[in-house]
């Protein structure tokens, strides 16, 4: 069939682009016709991309590649090119859908501030650069849109500029990130090296790893591997990188949703996805991203439960559940890892919506002083219940189908990150529970008057919340452990049917179990609160302080650049400018034992030449002598 | 015994410059007296300048004539008294720029030199006629004797000039220093010749080239002895580091146009005698052996101070506060620059130490003729010689603050100026000749001295004045220093015409090398 | 004999450079440049007489020297009376008026 | 049309001629003053864009060399070559005047262009002696092309040097406090590596210059900086034999002028640890001369470093290829370090131009095409970057009085527009893509990772303190809550507004679509490639 809009992919970041440029250009002025102009873009868009997908589920659609030649320099010959494939297709979907429903969410979430219009201006170069990085054919290009999308993160973080918080989260956020990214910048530049022809186009790189055919040594493809997974690690805030994402909820809350759980963080599973061939190359590599997603779900998650800003345990969810796309693609199932961030991207960013609703109509973020909140927000609670029940892995929800799919790919790998994958869900569940009784069941806490004026918020912020219930509804069945449509369509592979009685029934069972546990204590009271924090208030404490990795960073990192920049500086100062100075001033005694021989006796002139005399004398006779 | 030949007639014409000289400051003199006391006494000094021109067109006239010897093949040498005075090309250019250079000093010096500066204003001019004699008597002379004595009579009226100023203690003092450096080493010079003589039996310059080849191998001992002792005479004559000591208080204690002479023709009167003497060595020493080393460390010595010259003039000047003696410090280090060329092997690729050493005295003679004058019009509105007369002239006199910028400029070498240029042949001259350390040391500094002039700068610009008044310039002072500005430019865009004249006319060969 | 004579001439150098730079009264620093001046005289006469190549040019550059350090004197004690009649003193380590 | 005009003798002198005229002009209307420095800083920069519009990269440079003998100086052969056997009829020291463009050089001119008429607007906040500065500036002006466009050594180090008289003045005039101080520093430390590079250019001159034309009666030797000349007698086999062996260059001397040259465009990059002066220069100078400074000046080091070290020198830069890479990772990270812990936001920018000079030596250190070309485009870019952030810092000491980080803050507030182009030059700065920042960055990385991958991944560290320190700074005056002092400033003024934008575009385009400049520079480093492959031996 033939690929006609494929072709004409451009134009999926091109919209969100020219509205860019149009806001960019026309600046504040535009105000809330800005908005509009973005969201109507982000409605191209997705349209498109609608339409590209449609195009794509006809069996054996051929993948479209164009472009145009970029740098040339030396040996470099790069072009900004895209490829169209049917992951792409499907990331394209996921990225404009929830750029739609965030940008007409923003619509109503943002009316009263006064810079809406460059809000929408950054959320729409984030938006085409999201789909550049999801199109782009080479690793170059990507690494480009990669950068851009975590810039827009920055500027979107720190959009509430005044507030010290929201400065310092933005700077973490692009600083953590960009550790992450020079890994990925050193992968390109040992890819480009090891290459045949310098090639960093994913078709080559397909060719060149997936045959195996040894033109690139093991150690070196682990060591690219590592390092593109670093950058992975970096964007999608995996352990020991993950600390910048909870402190980005500083931005507004739609942001957060957009940026911070469905598109930019997923954007290190796809990548590593995207650069599958490789790591099947190099199974340590692929064995390092399986344990530390495993590890980041379960630890994130654990954080998560001593939290108690709504948004925050929603960012360090997010955490926990990237953790377990990467668990998925370590264990070797991209089909799954690309299933658990299509279904994710949906109730997570519901959830984040929800929680802006919420926000919106209390103005606190703190879910102690929420409460009771169920009654007076009813689309809310509704929408939000579902999105917990989605993420908790509750059948038929779809996170009960994308979760399942991990935990088989992962039994299927190792037993022991199969548990892991459990005990996370059922953290998972458990959290979700507390917050959710926390803020909608039970009475109301904190200052009664807020909670008094608490009001639904208008449809404009509600129709997205609905659209996106629905879609966590629904989403899971693409994939069933009893039809893999996803996957065929996805891989290009016949359909596999990949049940797991024991996976299923475990992760159901967690689930339950979790959220049980979280009613008992949260809504009836069975439990007392303080049971665990009184008996182990250690543990606790290490929990709600993130395990002290801020301030071990501060100390590691932060403390010593400073101490080392202190120290740098006095070099520079004493040593390396005191040479300066040193010079000079030699220069200058040498003058000055000029003037003290000038002592105005002309008797001392001569003796001082008489034995200048002397020692030329002996000097240049004597030299012979010597 | 041909020294003792007779001054015949037809000599004379071949001592037109030195007798037209001669003659001018015997009439002004006798003008002087005639003259009403209280009669400007500028009028003698417009005489003077008209003798300094019609000494300078006789020696045009010498160039031409020898020019034309040439032409037809025949010697281009005329020796007089048996070859004790021997008019060449060397002594012919050195000649003009003599003359060229007083004669900017008299312009300058008319109309700035105030009557309480300069009492007897007419022996001012009337003196330095025959100290320029002397000079030219020195660049023309192949003898020891006759060196000997154009040199004192360049130093006797020198003494005079210096103390001029008979009222002032300053000028007393500089000129009893001068006279007893002066004495010193002329003393120290002498008795090198003494040994020379003794060693070779000659004074003639000539006859002593040739005979120094052998004396060396019975003599070593009294050769160097000889040399050394001239050396340090020389050093102290010319103001070489470490022998300068008295040089920035004589300068300082001089009237300015008299400091500008002993800076500019003194200076370069004594460079023309060191040629004289050392470019023999290349003949008298052959270029392997025994020899050979004895040149070497006869030249190395000399680098060795030219070196040293540069550092100290250089380092001294650094903080100094005192125009003059700054100036005075910058001649100590320009003196060590003339001096490099000379230094500098003669090898199958190098031969043009004249034309270098030539060049950058000319740019020198230019450079530190137009730095005195603006000097003397400064401190003569503000009434001292300190770098602060300086402050804000950039308001005062923008004019004379932009030519003394060029002046600036030209002394520290910076492009496109003949200072630059005439730094740039020497150093292109010692990097032919692998004299890299000197090189080097030139180079180096050459930047430390733009810290130096560069202080006037900062004075001139980027300080405020003591008052906003503008700074009178009397016109002849103006024109010397517009055109000592112009031509150090000039110099520095269009060095050719002289270069090609230089090396047109002057012949190392012939005028050195030959009998 | 040569030797002799240079010797002393040498020894007379000497004596005039010493009281050049150590004697404090001015007149007597002008008379030791005399009497360096003397030392090259006795130096050009002894070789003009004894030399490698006795000829008579050393005792007429002698009869030079001699006139020229008659001038020179000369105009060394005009300038000094000039100071003097400032400074009201002979004493060389007082002339230390123009320094640094 | 222009095809017969002298083109790039016309871009160097125009620039003098507006000196001139400048003098000429009444000194109390600094407006009309700044229009004719504007007209005479535009006319070169059009010259400049239709030479980029009709440069073709060819091999073998272009097609717009000018030259005619300038000075033809007589060397005196009297006791000289005489000896040697051959019959000189003619023994000169040749002063060319030369001028040539290729790709190495073009980005360079059109970036002067560029800058120097920005800078040229952004001199409204000077406040005193219009006419002087002006003049002084055009002179300026013309030693930069100059630089950029010499093709013979003498002139290139005239042109060189005449960059630092009226940057001594515009320093020292026009500057803050310490302006004197800084003048000084500039002069002396410039001075000396100028006098450093007169000593190797002179060695060159004395040993690799010389043309020998065989005539009926002789030869006729003569001695110049004819940079073909040079390239010529290094490259020809027989040039030793040639010319009695006497003149050439020993592998020691090439040693010598190699490391001497490196030294001399070493202070002006600047490598530490002879980066010294200029911070001074970046803290005291006034914005828009620190425009040109870091914008153009600096460039000036690394041209230099490629036209004549890396070119002339191959196979000297091959075998010290790590230890330049050694000095570029150093000046990165030195450089970045210190960046990060400045309270003074002129300097934080000063240590970051010795960090992002560090990439350029990483790029030369390379060897290869790439490496080269991303050390140009480093230099492109960064002088476009620094320029602009300096032009940022003139109009916020304006408004505010104070660089000090500490002081400021929350500016986005009441210049929103001014604070969005710092912010877009500082993410510039910390190499974004899509921003000319990066092309250079990766580049010079890319070309590097080649033959020294540890060190390589080293440098690129650099890349992760760039953040840091940029946005340290930037968001320290930007963002957080705005002093009360503050509140009632006002936004960038048109003529402020102007440079901004234009400079912010260029950096975007070039970030956008890089091969505007990298195809320009297409052999442009052909010479030099073929070197190191035939000496070095691939």
């Amino acid at each position: 069939m033939a690929t006609v809009f494929s072709q004409y992919a451009w134009l999926v970041p091109a919209f969100p682009l020219a509205a860019f440029a149009i806001l960019t250009a026309l600046g504040r002025s535009l105000s809330r016709t800005g908005a509009w102009i973005a969201t109507v873009a982000s409605l191209a868009s997705f349209v498109y991309s609608v339409m590209i997908a449609a195009e794509r589920l006809a069996k054996n659609a051929e993948d479209y590649i164009g472009g145009f030649a970029w740098l040339r320099a030396g040996s470099v010959n790069l072009t900004a090119g895209y490829e169209v494939t049917n992951l792409t297709a499907l990331m394209l979907v996921v990225v404009t859908l929830v750029a739609l429903l965030v940008n007409l969410y923003s619509l109503g979430y943002m009316k009263d501030d006064e810079r809406i219009s460059t809000f929408f201006s950054y959320v729409a170069l984030f938006t085409a650069s999201m789909l550049g990085l999801v199109l782009a054919d080479n690793l170059m290009i990507l690494y480009v849109c990669w950068e851009l999308v975590g810039v827009c993160s920055f500027l979107l973080i720190g959009f509430w500029y005044r507030k010290p918080e929201a400065r310092a989260a933005a700077k973490k956020a692009f600083i953590v990130t960009r550790i992450g990214d020079l890994g990925l910048l050193i992968a390109i530049l040992l890819l480009f090296w090891y290459m045949p022809g310098h090639a960093l186009d994913f078709a080559s790189l397909h060719n060149v790893f997936y045959a195996q055919s040894g033109i690139i040594s093991t150690s070196i493809t682990t060591l690219i591997a590592l390092l593109i997974f670093l950058g992975a690690v970096g964007k999608s805030g995996q352990f020991p990188l993950h600390v910048w994402l909870p402190d980005a909820m500083e931005g507004p809350t739609p942001i957060s949703a957009l940026i911070h759980a469905a598109t930019m963080v997923a954007a290190g599973v796809f990548l590593v996805v995207r650069t599958f061939d490789i790591f099947a190359a190099a199974p340590a590599a692929l064995d390092t991203v399986a344990v530390v997603g495993a590890f980041t779900a379960i630890f994130a998650a654990t954080i998560g439960l001593a939290q108690n800003d709504i948004k925050r345990i929603l960012a360090y969810s997010t955490v926990s559940q990237l953790g377990y796309m990467m668990l998925a693609v370590g264990a070797g199932s991209t089909t799954s890892a690309m299933f658990h961030l299509f279904t994710h991207a949906f109730f997570k960013a519901l959830l984040f919506l929800g929680a802006g609703s919420v926000i919106h109509a209390v103005h606190t973020q703190d879910i102690r002083e929420m409460g009771g909140l169920g009654s007076r927000m009813k689309i809310t609670a509704w929408t939000f219940g579902i999105g917990a029940l989605a993420l908790s892995g509750i059948p038929p929800f779809s996170g009960f189908w994308s979760k399942d799919a991990v935990l088989t790919a992962a039994l299927d790998d190792n037993p022991w990150l199969f548990a892991v994958g459990v005990v996370a869900a059922f953290l998972t569940a458990l959290y979700m529970a507390r917050l959710f009784f926390l803020v909608f069941a039970g009475k109301p806490r904190g200052d009664a008057g807020a909670h008094a004026r608490a009001k639904e918020s208008p449809a404009v912020m509600t129709a997205p919340l609905i659209v996106l219930a629905a879609l966590a509804v629904v989403a899971g069945f693409v994939q069933t452990p009893f039809s893999g449509w996803l996957g065929s369509w996805l891989t290009g592979g016949a359909e596999e049917e990949h049940a797991s009685g024991l996976a299923i029934v475990a992760s159901v069972a967690a689930s339950l179990l979790g959220l049980y546990l979280g009613w008992l204590i949260y809504s009836k009271g069975a439990v007392r609160r303080d049971a665990v924090s009184s008996r182990f208030p250690r543990l606790v404490r290490l929990a709600e302080r993130k395990y002290y990795i801020d301030e071990l960073y501060d100390a590691l990192f932060v403390k010593s650049l400073r101490g080392l920049g202190k120290a740098l500086s006095a070099f520079d100062d004493v040593v390396v400018d005191g040479a300066v100075r040193l010079a000079g001033r030699s220069a200058l005694a040498l003058g000055r034992l000029n003037t003290r021989l000038q002592n105005g006796q002309i008797q001392t002139y001569g003796l001082a030449a008489l034995v200048a005399a002397v020692v030329l004398v002996l000097a240049i006779a004597g030299r012979r002598f010597w | 015994m041909e020294a003792l030949q007779t001054l015949t007639w037809s000599d004379t014409r071949y001592l037109a410059p030195e007798l037209a000289l001669a003659v001018a400051a015997v009439l002004l003199a006798l003008l002087d007296l005639i003259l009403p006391r209280r009669a400007s006494r500028d009028l003698i000094g417009w005489g003077a300048l008209v003798g300094l021109l019609a000494a300078g067109v006789f020696v045009g006239w010498h160039i031409y004539d020898l020019q034309s010897a040439v032409d037809a093949g025949k010697e281009p040498i005329r020796n007089l008294l048996g070859g004790s005075y021997r008019v060449d090309d060397f002594g012919n250019l050195l000649k003009l720029v003599f003359l060229g250079a007083t004669a900017l000093i008299v312009l300058a010096s008319l109309g700035t030199v105030k009557k309480a500066e300069v009492p007897i204003k007419g022996e001012f001019y009337y003196l330095l006629l025959p100290a320029v004699i002397g000079a030219m008597v020195m660049a023309s002379s192949g003898d020891l004797i006759t060196l000997f004595v154009g040199m004192e009579l360049l130093s006797i009226t020198s003494y005079v000039l210096v103390g001029v100023r008979k009222r002032s203690g300053a000028s007393g003092e500089a000129a009893f220093k001068y006279v007893v450096t002066g004495g010193t080493a002329s003393a120290f010079i002498l008795y090198g010749m003494s040994f020379l003589y003794g060693v070779t039996g000659s004074t003639r310059l000539s006859d002593i080239s040739g005979a120094l080849g052998d004396a060396l191998a019975d003599y070593r001992a009294l050769v160097y002895v000889a040399f050394f002792f001239m050396i340090v005479g020389f050093a102290l004559k010319l103001a070489l580091a470490p022998f300068h000591a008295w040089a920035p208080d004589v300068y300082q204690g001089a009237p300015t146009p008299a400091t500008s002479f002993l800076a500019i023709v003194a200076k370069g009167a004594a460079f023309a005698m060191l040629y004289r003497i050392f470019i023999f060595l290349y003949r008298a020493f052959g270029s392997e052996g025994d020899q050979a080393a004895v040149r070497e460390d006869l030249f190395l010595a000399l680098a060795v101070l030219a070196a040293a010259a540069m550092i100290v003039g250089v380092a001294g000047a650094l903080k100094q506060q005192n125009a003059k003696r700054l100036l005075a410090l910058s001649g100590v280090a320009n003196a060590g620059i003339l001096l490099v060329p000379l230094t500098l092997e003669v090898n199958s690729l190098h031969s043009s130490m004249f034309s270098e050493f030539v060049y950058y005295l000319i740019a020198y003679v230019f450079m530190n003729a137009g730095a005195f004058a603006v000097l003397t019009a400064v401190s003569r509105s503000s009434g001292h010689e300190e770098l602060s007369a300086f402050a804000g002239m950039y308001h005062r006199a923008p004019w004379t603050a932009a030519a003394m910028t060029a002046l600036l400029c030209s002394l520290a070498g910076l492009p496109v100026t003949g200072g630059f240029f005439g730094k740039l042949f020497i150093l292109f001259g010692a990097v032919q000749t692998k004299a890299y350390w000197l090189a080097a040391i030139l180079l180096a500094t050459t930047v430390a001295s733009y810290y130096v002039y560069f202080s006037f700068i900062r004075q001139m610009y980027m300080r405020s004045g003591e008052s906003d008044q503008a700074v009178a310039v009397p016109v002849p002072t103006g024109i010397v220093i517009w055109l000592c500005a112009a031509a150090s430019v000039a110099l520095g865009i269009l060095p050719k015409p002289i270069l090609d004249w230089i090396d047109g006319i002057f012949s190392l060969g012939a005028d050195f090398l030959a009998r | 004999m040569l030797g002799s004579y240079l010797t002393l001439a040498a020894v007379l150098f000497c004596i005039g450079l010493y009281g050049v730079l150590v004697k404090r009264n001015a007149i007597i620093v002008l008379l030791s440049i005399e009497l360096m001046l003397n030392a090259v005289n006795l130096n050009l006469i002894a070789f003009s007489k004894y030399g490698v190549v006795p000829s008579l040019t050393g005792q007429v550059f002698s009869l030079f020297t001699m006139t020229v350090a008659a001038a020179e004197a000369a105009v060394g004690i005009a300038v000094l009376i000039a100071l003097y009649r400032n400074r009201a003193t002979v004493n060389v380590d007082e002339y230390d008026e123009l320094r640094r | 049309m222009l095809e017969n005009v002298p083109v790039l003798s016309l871009i160097v002198w125009i620039p003098l001629l507006g000196a001139l005229v400048t003098l000429l002009l009444p000194k109390h209307h600094s407006r009309l003053l700044r229009g004719f420095a504007l007209l005479f800083t535009v006319i070169p920069l059009l010259l400049a864009v239709w030479l980029y519009a009709s440069y073709e990269p060819v091999a073998g440079g272009g097609a717009f060399a000018e030259h005619g003998t300038w000075l033809s100086v007589p060397l005196n052969t009297e006791a000289g070559l005489q000896g040697t056997g051959v019959n000189v009829t003619s023994y000169r020291l040749v002063f060319d005047y030369r001028l040539g463009v290729d790709g190495l050089s073009l980005p360079l001119v059109l970036l002067t262009g560029v800058v120097a008429a920005m800078s040229v607007l952004a001199s409204v906040h000077i406040r005193k002696r219009w006419k002087t500065y002006f003049s002084l500036f055009l002179l300026l002006e013309t030693g930069m092309y100059g630089v950029f466009l010499a093709r013979d050594l003498t002139l290139f180090f005239i042109f060189f040097e005449l960059t630092l008289i009226p940057m001594f003045f515009l320093i020292g005039i026009w500057g803050y406090f310490g302006r004197e101080k800084a003048a000084n520093r500039f002069l002396l430390y410039n001075g000396l590596g100028s006098a450093i590079m007169l000593l190797a250019f002179l060695i060159l001159i004395a040993t690799l210059g010389f043309t020998v034309t065989e005539t009926a009666g002789g030869a006729a030797i003569s001695f110049g900086g004819d940079y073909e000349t040079l390239l010529a007698n290094l490259a020809d086999p027989n040039a030793a034999a040639h010319a009695s062996g006497a003149m050439f260059l020993s592998e020691n001397l090439k040693w010598a002028a190699f490391v001497l040259l490196l030294i001399a465009f070493g202070i002006k990059l600047p490598i530490f640890p002879l980066h010294t002066w200029m911070l001074k220069v970046h803290a005291e100078a006034p914005p828009s001369v620190v425009m040109i400074h870091s914008g153009i000046l600096l460039k000036m080091g690394v041209y230099g470093l490629v036209r004549f070290a890396a070119f002339l020198f191959p196979a000297q830069l091959a075998s010290w290829a790590t230890v330049i890479a050694i000095l570029g990772v150093v000046n990165i990270l030195y450089g970045a370090v210190l960046a990060c812990v400045q309270k003074e936001f002129k300097l934080v920018l000063a240590y970051s131009s010795v960090s992002h000079m560090g990439i350029v030596l990483l790029g030369i250190a390379s060897l290869n095409e790439t490496g080269f070309e991303g050390a140009i485009y480093q230099a492109v870019s960064h002088g476009l970057i620094s320029a602009l952030m300096f032009l940022i810092v003139g109009s916020l000491y304006e408004r505010t009085g104070t660089t000090k980080i500490d002081e400021l803050g929350g500016l986005a507030k009441v210049v929103p527009f001014t604070a969005g182009i710092l912010l877009t030059a500082g993410l510039a700065s910390l190499g974004l893509p899509g921003l000319s920042g990066f092309v250079g960055e990766f580049l010079s990385l890319l070309g590097l990772f080649g033959s020294l991958k540890w060190l390589t991944a080293i440098g690129a560290l650099g890349v992760l303190l760039a953040a840091v320190y940029v946005l340290r700074s930037v968001l320290a005056i930007t963002y957080g809550p705005l002093p009360e002092r503050f509140a009632g400033m006002k936004d960038a003024r048109f003529v402020e507004a102007l440079p901004m934008v234009v400079l912010t575009a260029l950096i975007v385009l070039l970030g956008i679509y890089p091969s505007l400049l990298t195809d320009l520079m297409q052999h442009g480093f052909d010479g030099l490639l073929k070197e190191l492959q035939t000496r070095v031996g691939g």
